[in-house]
């Protein structure tokens, strides 16, 4: 116990809290503005591989970090896109071609990797984003190290927080969002157009998604591995659930989650010997399903999640 | 001459360091001119009895890979295609007539490798960060684990496992969280932990493959696997017919060229050097014999 | 602007060609990254149907690749007409494959008419189990089962690779952590000499059709389409709504846990942390190819099992990466979803001002 | 009142697949004035508007539209956008609401910039207020929609209308969830909106009202255009002929004498979530022979009630007798094993499965019966033999018994839920706003069914926000309010009104 207590003051914890949950910010977000307009996007996962991959390839090519970030951004865009046409205009089942896009994502990736490098026995490196070392802020006690000696990406993610906050509460086009979430014809019948909404909502949730793989090539590591999203995406969809859709609460999941995790590693390192290591790693996993039954019953859900909209049609 | 028909099957992609090895020294075979090299990368095992199957079928004479989950099915294939030649990683013995076996067996330079690591730690904290718990990995950090206790004997180790082949950033968390716990060496067994060594300005210990390039400065010593005398061995008993089933294993000592240490002298005292080297004759000479243990290792506490 | 009506009366020939046109689409489609890689997408082709349908072999492993999707596609076919949206069958898949080994593996040594059935029944008991706990908590608490199911793929996961450390590991295994195989009279015995494909075939044909049946024919199947497509109106007809949704939660699960079963006592024969390669989730993309219909399910596992066999054996053939098969799988899947779409709706162009006359 | 014209619909027409929704229908508007458009159900009054609205593209015509100078100009058809700045509003049918954001959201949506970062709040707020003092409709502007009561959320939609300026206000169906006083107070609105040059067309089944409000009146029928006359001239007789081409028969009640107790609840009480669902110690009696009438404004407990006998809700205390016997544990099962039929409020959504074919949802309720099946197995012949049987004698209309039963018209479902009721002979009927929303001879109908059945011995608990309805089928009339249920000392339409709304009798 006093070694929980004694990991839990540490500033170091607390850093690697905020590093581990940064591309769970971009992730949840993400899914957040998909879900706000009603539509699931289980391609979460894939996106995230193409937004690592791509982020990565296109600094390795020489397009520089923030270029990384954009080209990752707009790929991770356009297979929202794809999710987008398939899910708004067609109406087809969100999780079938959900699934799909992760499937066509991730495999789009890896071949792209392998054509363009068939013969590496070690990835290429970038010089990736370096903690922003703020001349007197980082010297702050406790605060210091925890907020800057971060990267530039994690400053985004919490930025993108603020700024969705912002969108959704604060100005017409959250409005908007948030209706067609929950009752397309209201949309409709005021002048606006159900398709567009969504259709931008997916487009920009999978843009944000992408730039969550982003932050694993270009801030937690400086190369891309095939495998290495290993699961992070998926983990956003039950966070926005927990975050019951609201900006703020998706940064606390993720910084929850992010916390789990690094007790994890830790708890593990320490008590390895006395309990399996594998009850330590799924312990973040265990401890969102009981976040969610907690929370289950006060979440409201968009009413429109999962069912498509037809112009014209009742 | 012709060349020779090669084939390899890998359940994970080809920058894994254990297969990048195996890769590498066909690679080379092929430039050569020995070889015809084909492969296949991250076939799940549910597929990898189709694929060595596919592989025999279209005639190729040797097929290389690894069958460490699906030891009795790749058996009974060879069975199936006698007149090829298989030489795959196991934890089991060859069968006759054409199924050979090989492994990492670069434990002799591990133990190499955590002399340096006894010797450097000046909090007798060394981290170890792994992917899993399997022999193939527990049997060299026990090996380096016995190394470094035989020159420190206070020396206690942080152990881990991230149960993930590929991801760098989660192996990189693991070990800021060892270094925070005050571990001053990191032994790096998978990719991400010398990078968080490099940033917290620390040292650390390569395994399998050379990477003090990327992390100059970093890396004190590292057990390198050199697949070369295993593939040659083999290629060339293939094209002359006299191929047999046969325990490989011994091609990665280090008696055979299988296994060797780098080590970078200008980060490790004078003394350690002369101790690793002298260590070092001797396990080449066979007057010392590094122990096996296939055991998951634990921290200490 | 366009506008989307469906098709009145579409032809049997339509509704059965599209999704086939579709399919030749994706293979078009194929030729874009064979380029991209320097091979020659018409000899990819040949070498593609030679890789389904060119031997006994090939179509064997074809129908050992479909088997576990014939599970996992009947899993959330039977779970997604109730609305119970089971996104676990891969965590269900390894519950059903740990308890058979569990049993199967030499815990008991009794005859081989016993042991199969155990292995099976404890298999589709563990499978079920891994589905009714996150229904219950749906039931009970209103926790979404679709984030309760995916976060328990990789719980049960974890805790697979803790077993095979531990009390499932093999002692012969030299440490590796893989469980004890099978015994051999508990094997699902193979159907033919030399090849892989097994008796799990013949118990996921036979599942499939008896889902069927009972979902058209039984009063079980009545229900569980009443609550799936409308629950309230379900329980307002005196329907017992939750126990329709644990009774197709356990179903599906079991369908899930005995592709487990299938897979580890029909073909590997122990058990490793890496026995599917996702066949859980792409039982999902089979059951929604199939319109959710068992009978469907079938055909749309040969098709993705075809698919994937084919194109993977067409990379080697080719010597372009293998991950083109997933490529392969990925484009055919949206195209098909695609022409599922253009076969029921059509989509109309109108004047963007004013109505023709 | 003015002559001048702000609305001309030219020739439009509209298929749905087989279905001719609107034939060549032409109508016009004058400045300042009530059109009632009347017609049955599924006549294409809906259909008529949402094309000149914007939501469905005609096959063919036009519309023309008067801008601020009077002028009649060509309309882009197909975009409600289009029809928002032509000063067209539309209230709809079926609330086109977003439930999770506040009123003043709802009612701005889509009058400010998209992509401008910053909202001016303050001025929308002000002239929403200042319109709700001027029409008299208010609505709390704050809460979520979801929170609102139907009659607010009446409100809101007109004032979404309004707020768009609408010159030409286009209403469908707006009182079919609204008291009687509560439509009084709506229409008088409307009227004093009209002074000012608004123009309103209404689409409603309540001819008291069309008779009362509308200056001119335009009948449908199958979609065409079938009368249109200054509502002076007309009469309910000669109207209702218009609509379905025949006289339709009065329903008329004759006093009965209530036989014993059938159902009974004493001192019960249910906790519900919000006050739709909460009861607080209800004590009542149905006898055979006999319709008792609850009356009551939309969400004072009704719901609660409904599911309370439905067995959907367990009572927290007090007891509830069937027949002399009581039910400990009321589950729908039970209660239709007791004998209780029930016709729920929401058809679509709690009185069929919309994609089960007709012939299932006619056996829904008796899954366990021998006839329905056998050893598990649906009989497919005796549920297709009972579904024939049950359409022909109930005049259930569509597509067939092996159509899936959403493509049933309002009425026709309505018919399919009285014939799975009425064929089992209940003992106890508890009908649930059995005819909102349906034309007068679908609702006669159900009426006829409703005293045909208190005739043969049944006790029936109509549920019913019509008082107008109430008053002509119940023997005994209640009043629920706050959870609470009184007995109306008589049949006066007034007084009984204002019990509803709380004030004292
Ligand atoms: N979106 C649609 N798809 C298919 N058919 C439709 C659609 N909308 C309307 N219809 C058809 O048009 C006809 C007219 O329907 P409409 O809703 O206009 O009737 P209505 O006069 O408004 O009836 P009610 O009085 O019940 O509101 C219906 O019978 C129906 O068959
Ligand atoms: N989604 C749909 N697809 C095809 N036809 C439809 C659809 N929805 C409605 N219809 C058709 O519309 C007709 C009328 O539908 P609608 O719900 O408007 O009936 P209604 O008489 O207006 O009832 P209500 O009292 O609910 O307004 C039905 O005959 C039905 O065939
Ligand atoms: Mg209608
Ligand atoms: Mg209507």
């Amino acid at each position: 116990m006093m070694d929980l207590f004694n990991i839990l003051v540490t500033e170091s914890f607390w850093a690697a809290s905020l590093r581990i949950a940064s591309p769970l910010i971009f992730g949840v977000l993400g899914a957040l503005i998909c879900e706000r307009a009603g539509v699931l996007n289980l391609g979460i996962e894939g996106i995230f591989v193409v937004g690592a991959m791509c982020g990565w390839m296109a600094v390795w090519l020489g397009a520089g970090l923030w270029g990384g970030v954009l080209v990752a951004a707009l790929a991770g865009g356009l297979f929202g896109l794809l999710h987008a046409f398939l899910t708004v205009p067609l109406g087809l089942s969100q999780h079938v071609s959900g699934l799909g896009i992760t499937l066509f994502a991730t495999s789009v990736s890896y071949f792209t990797y392998r054509t363009a490098l068939p013969n590496v026995s070690s990835p290429p490196r970038i010089e990736p984003f370096q903690p922003m070392d703020v001349p007197i802020l980082s010297d702050l006690p406790f605060l210091g190290p925890v907020l800057f000696q971060q990267t530039a990406l994690t400053w985004l993610a919490l930025l993108m927080v603020a700024l969705v906050w912002y969108v959704m509460d604060r100005t017409a086009l959250g409005v908007a969002l948030k209706a067609v979430g929950d009752n397309p014809d209201s949309v409709d019948a005021q002048g606006l157009s159900v398709y567009a909404l969504r259709i931008w909502a997916i487009v920009a949730g999978s843009a944000m998604m992408a730039l969550g793989g982003a932050f694993l090539t270009m801030s937690a590591f400086d190369a891309f591995f095939f495998g290495m999203v290993n699961g992070r995406g998926w983990v956003c969809i039950a966070l926005v659930i927990f975050a019951s859709w609201r900006p703020g609460k998706a940064l606390l999941g993720a910084l929850l989650f992010g916390a789990f995790d690094a007790l994890q590693v830790r708890l593990q390192t320490e008590m390895g010997a006395l309990v399996p290591g594998q009850v330590f790693l799924m312990a973040p996993y265990i401890l969102s399903i009981v976040a969610l039954v907690i929370a289950a019953r006060s979440a409201d859900y968009p009413r429109a999640l999962l069912t498509p909209w037809f112009k014209g049609q009742r | 001459a012709e060349k020779l028909k090669v084939a390899a099957i890998y359940t994970l992609p080809v920058e894994q360091q254990w297969i990048s090895r195996i890769h590498k020294a066909l690679n080379t075979a092929a430039e050569r001119g020995d070889i015809e090299y084909s492969f296949s990368e991250s076939v799940a095992n549910t597929d990898y009895e189709r694929v060595m199957r596919e592989y025999a079928e279209q005639g190729m004479q040797l097929i290389v890979g690894e069958v460490f989950a699906l030891e009795r099915a790749a058996r009974k294939v060879a069975k199936d295609y006698p007149e090829t030649a298989f030489l795959m990683g196991s934890s089991f013995g060859p069968v006759a007539p054409n199924f050979s076996v090989f492994d990492n067996w670069i434990h002799e330079p591990s133990y190499l490798t955590g002399m340096v690591a006894g010797a450097a730690t000046e909090s007798n904290l060394i981290g170890m960060v792994g992917g899993y718990a399997i022999p193939e990995v527990n049997r060299l950090m026990h090996a380096f684990m016995d190394g470094a206790r035989a020159v420190n004997p206070e020396v206690k180790f942080l152990v881990n496992f991230i149960d993930s082949w590929y991801d760098p950033p989660k192996a990189k968390e693991s070990a800021f969280a060892m270094m925070d716990a005050g571990a001053d060496v990191m032994y790096a067994e998978r990719f991400g932990v010398s990078d968080a060594a490099v940033e917290r300005g620390i040292k650390a210990i390569g395994n399998v493959i050379d990477t003090s390039g990327d992390y100059p400065g970093t890396i004190m010593a590292s057990a390198i696997w050199h697949m070369e005398a295993t593939v040659d061995k083999a290629v060339s008993q293939v094209a002359a017919g006299t191929f047999e089933a046969a325990d490989y294993g011994q091609y990665s000592f280090m008696a055979y060229g299988g296994g060797s240490l780098v080590m970078d002298e200008s980060l490790v005292d004078a003394e350690t050097v002369a101790a690793v080297k002298a260590k070092e004759t001797e396990i080449l000479d066979g007057l010392f014999r590094v122990n096996v243990n296939d055991q998951r290792p634990v921290s200490d506490n | 602007m366009i506008r989307i009506e469906p098709r009145e009366n579409p032809s049997r020939a339509f509704a059965l060609g599209i999704p086939v046109l579709s399919a030749l689409i994706a293979l078009a489609l194929a030729a874009i990254p064979l380029l991209a890689a320097g091979a020659n997408p018409i000899a990819a082709y040949g070498q593609m149907l030679k890789g389904v349908f060119g031997s006994v072999f090939a179509i064997s492993e074809m129908l050992t690749r479909a088997t576990p999707l014939i599970f996992t596609g009947l899993a959330a076919a039977l779970a997604f007409r109730a609305k119970l949206w089971n996104i676990g069958a891969e965590g269900q898949l390894y519950l059903g494959a740990m308890a058979a080994v569990a049993v199967g593996s030499g815990l008991l040594d009794i005859s081989g008419v016993l042991l199969v059935p155990l292995v099976i029944v404890m298999g589709a008991a563990a499978g079920a189990a891994g589905m009714v706990a996150p229904t219950y908590l749906k039931v009970r608490f209103g926790a979404d089962e679709v984030v309760t199911t995916l976060l328990l793929n990789f719980i049960i996961l974890i805790f697979l690779q803790m077993m095979l450390e531990g009390p499932l590991q093999d002692p012969m295994s030299l440490g590796w952590p893989q469980s004890a195989p099978i015994l051999d009279q508990g094997v699902l015995p193979p159907l033919m000499d030399r090849m892989r494909v097994h008796s799990g075939l013949i118990i996921g044909l036979v599942l499939a059709a008896a889902a069927q049946f009972m979902l058209v024919r039984s009063v079980w199947g009545f229900k569980l389409r009443a609550v799936g497509e409308n629950a309230p109106a379900a329980r307002h007809a005196g329907i017992n709504v939750n126990r329709s949704l644990f009774g197709v939660a356990a179903i599906s699960g079991a369908l899930a846990g005995l592709a487990g079963v299938s897979e580890v006592a029909g073909l590997k024969g122990y058990l490793t942390t890496d026995l599917s390669p996702g066949f859980g989730y792409t039982g999902i993309v089979v059951a929604m190819l199939a319109g959710l219909s068992p009978a469907g399910v079938v055909i749309a596992a040969l098709f993705i099992a075809s698919v994937f066999v084919g194109a993977d054996s067409m990379s080697r053939a080719m010597g372009v990466s293998s991950f083109l098969a997933d490529l392969v799988v990925s484009m055919s899947l949206l195209c098909v979803l695609i022409g599922g779409f253009l076969a029921k709706f059509r989509i109309e162009r109108t004047g963007r001002r004013g109505a023709k006359a | 009142m003015t002559d001048t014209k702000v609305l001309k619909l030219n020739g439009l027409s509209k298929r749905f697949g087989p279905v001719v929704a609107n034939d060549d229908v032409s109508l016009s508007l004058n400045r300042g004035e009530v059109l009632a458009l009347l017609g049955e159900n599924g006549a294409g009054k809906t259909t008529l508007m949402n094309m000149l609205f914007g939501h469905y593209l005609p096959d063919a015509g036009s519309v023309e539209v008067a801008d601020t100078q009077g002028s009649l100009q060509a309309l882009q058809l197909g975009h409600p956008q289009a029809a928002l700045a032509a000063g067209v509003g539309m209230v709809h049918q079926h609330f086109a609401l977003a439930e999770n954001i506040n009123a003043l959201d709802n009612i701005t949506l889509g009058s400010e910039p998209m992509l401008s970062l910053r909202r001016n709040r303050q001025a929308a707020r002000a002239k929403v207020e200042e319109l709700m003092a001027r029409s008299g409709l208010t609505a709390p502007l704050d809460v979520p929609v979801g929170r609102l009561s139907v009659g607010e959320r009446q409100r809101v939609e007109i004032l979404k209308a309004l707020y768009r300026d609408a010159r030409i206000l286009v209403l469908d169906e707006p009182t079919a969830v609204l008291t009687p006083q509560e439509a009084d107070t709506l229409f008088a609105s409307i009227k004093a909106m009209t002074k000012d040059g608004l123009s309103v067309i209404f689409i409603s089944h309540k001819l008291r009202e069309v008779l009362a409000f509308s200056d001119r009146i335009a009948v449908l029928r199958h979609g065409k255009k079938v009368g249109e006359m200054p509502t002076s001239d007309a009469d309910e007789n000669m109207i209702a002929t218009l609509m379905v081409g025949a006289e339709t028969p009065k329903v008329t009640r004759q006093a009965a004498t209530p036989g014993t107790p059938l159902f009974s609840l004493k001192n019960v009480s249910v906790s519900g979530r919000s006050k739709r669902d909460t009861l607080n110690d209800v004590s009542v009696t149905v006898h055979a022979n006999e319709i008792l009438g609850i009356a009551g404004v939309s969400g004072n407990g009704q719901t609660g009630f409904a599911n309370l006998v439905s067995g959907l809700a367990v009572p927290s205390n007090g007891t509830l007798h069937v027949h002399g016997e009581q039910i400990a544990h009321p589950t729908p099962a039970a209660m239709i094993e007791a004998g209780i039929g029930r016709i729920p409020e929401d058809r679509h959504h709690e009185g069929i499965v919309g994609a089960m074919s007709v012939a299932e949802n006619m056996v829904i309720e008796r899954l366990h019966d021998p006839e329905v099946q056998s050893r598990g197995l649906m009989r497919r012949e005796a549920i297709q033999a009972n579904a024939e049987r049950l359409a022909r004698s109930y005049d259930v209309r569509g597509p067939g018994t092996d159509a899936p039963a959403r493509l049933l018209s309002g009425g026709n479902i309505q018919k399919l839920i009285l014939a799975r009721v009425f064929e089992r002979s209940p003992r106890v009927i508890l009908a649930n706003q059995p005819t909102r929303g349906l034309d007068m001879g679908a609702a006669a109908e159900v009426g006829r069914r409703l005293l045909e059945a208190r005739n043969r011995g049944a006790g029936v608990i109509l549920i019913s926000e019509d008082l107008d309805e109430v008053l002509g089928l119940a023997d005994r009339i209640m009043v629920i309010r706050d959870g609470a249920l009184i007995e109306a000392p008589n049949r006066n339409r007034t007084q009984v009104g204002l019990m509803m709304a709380g004030e004292p009798a």
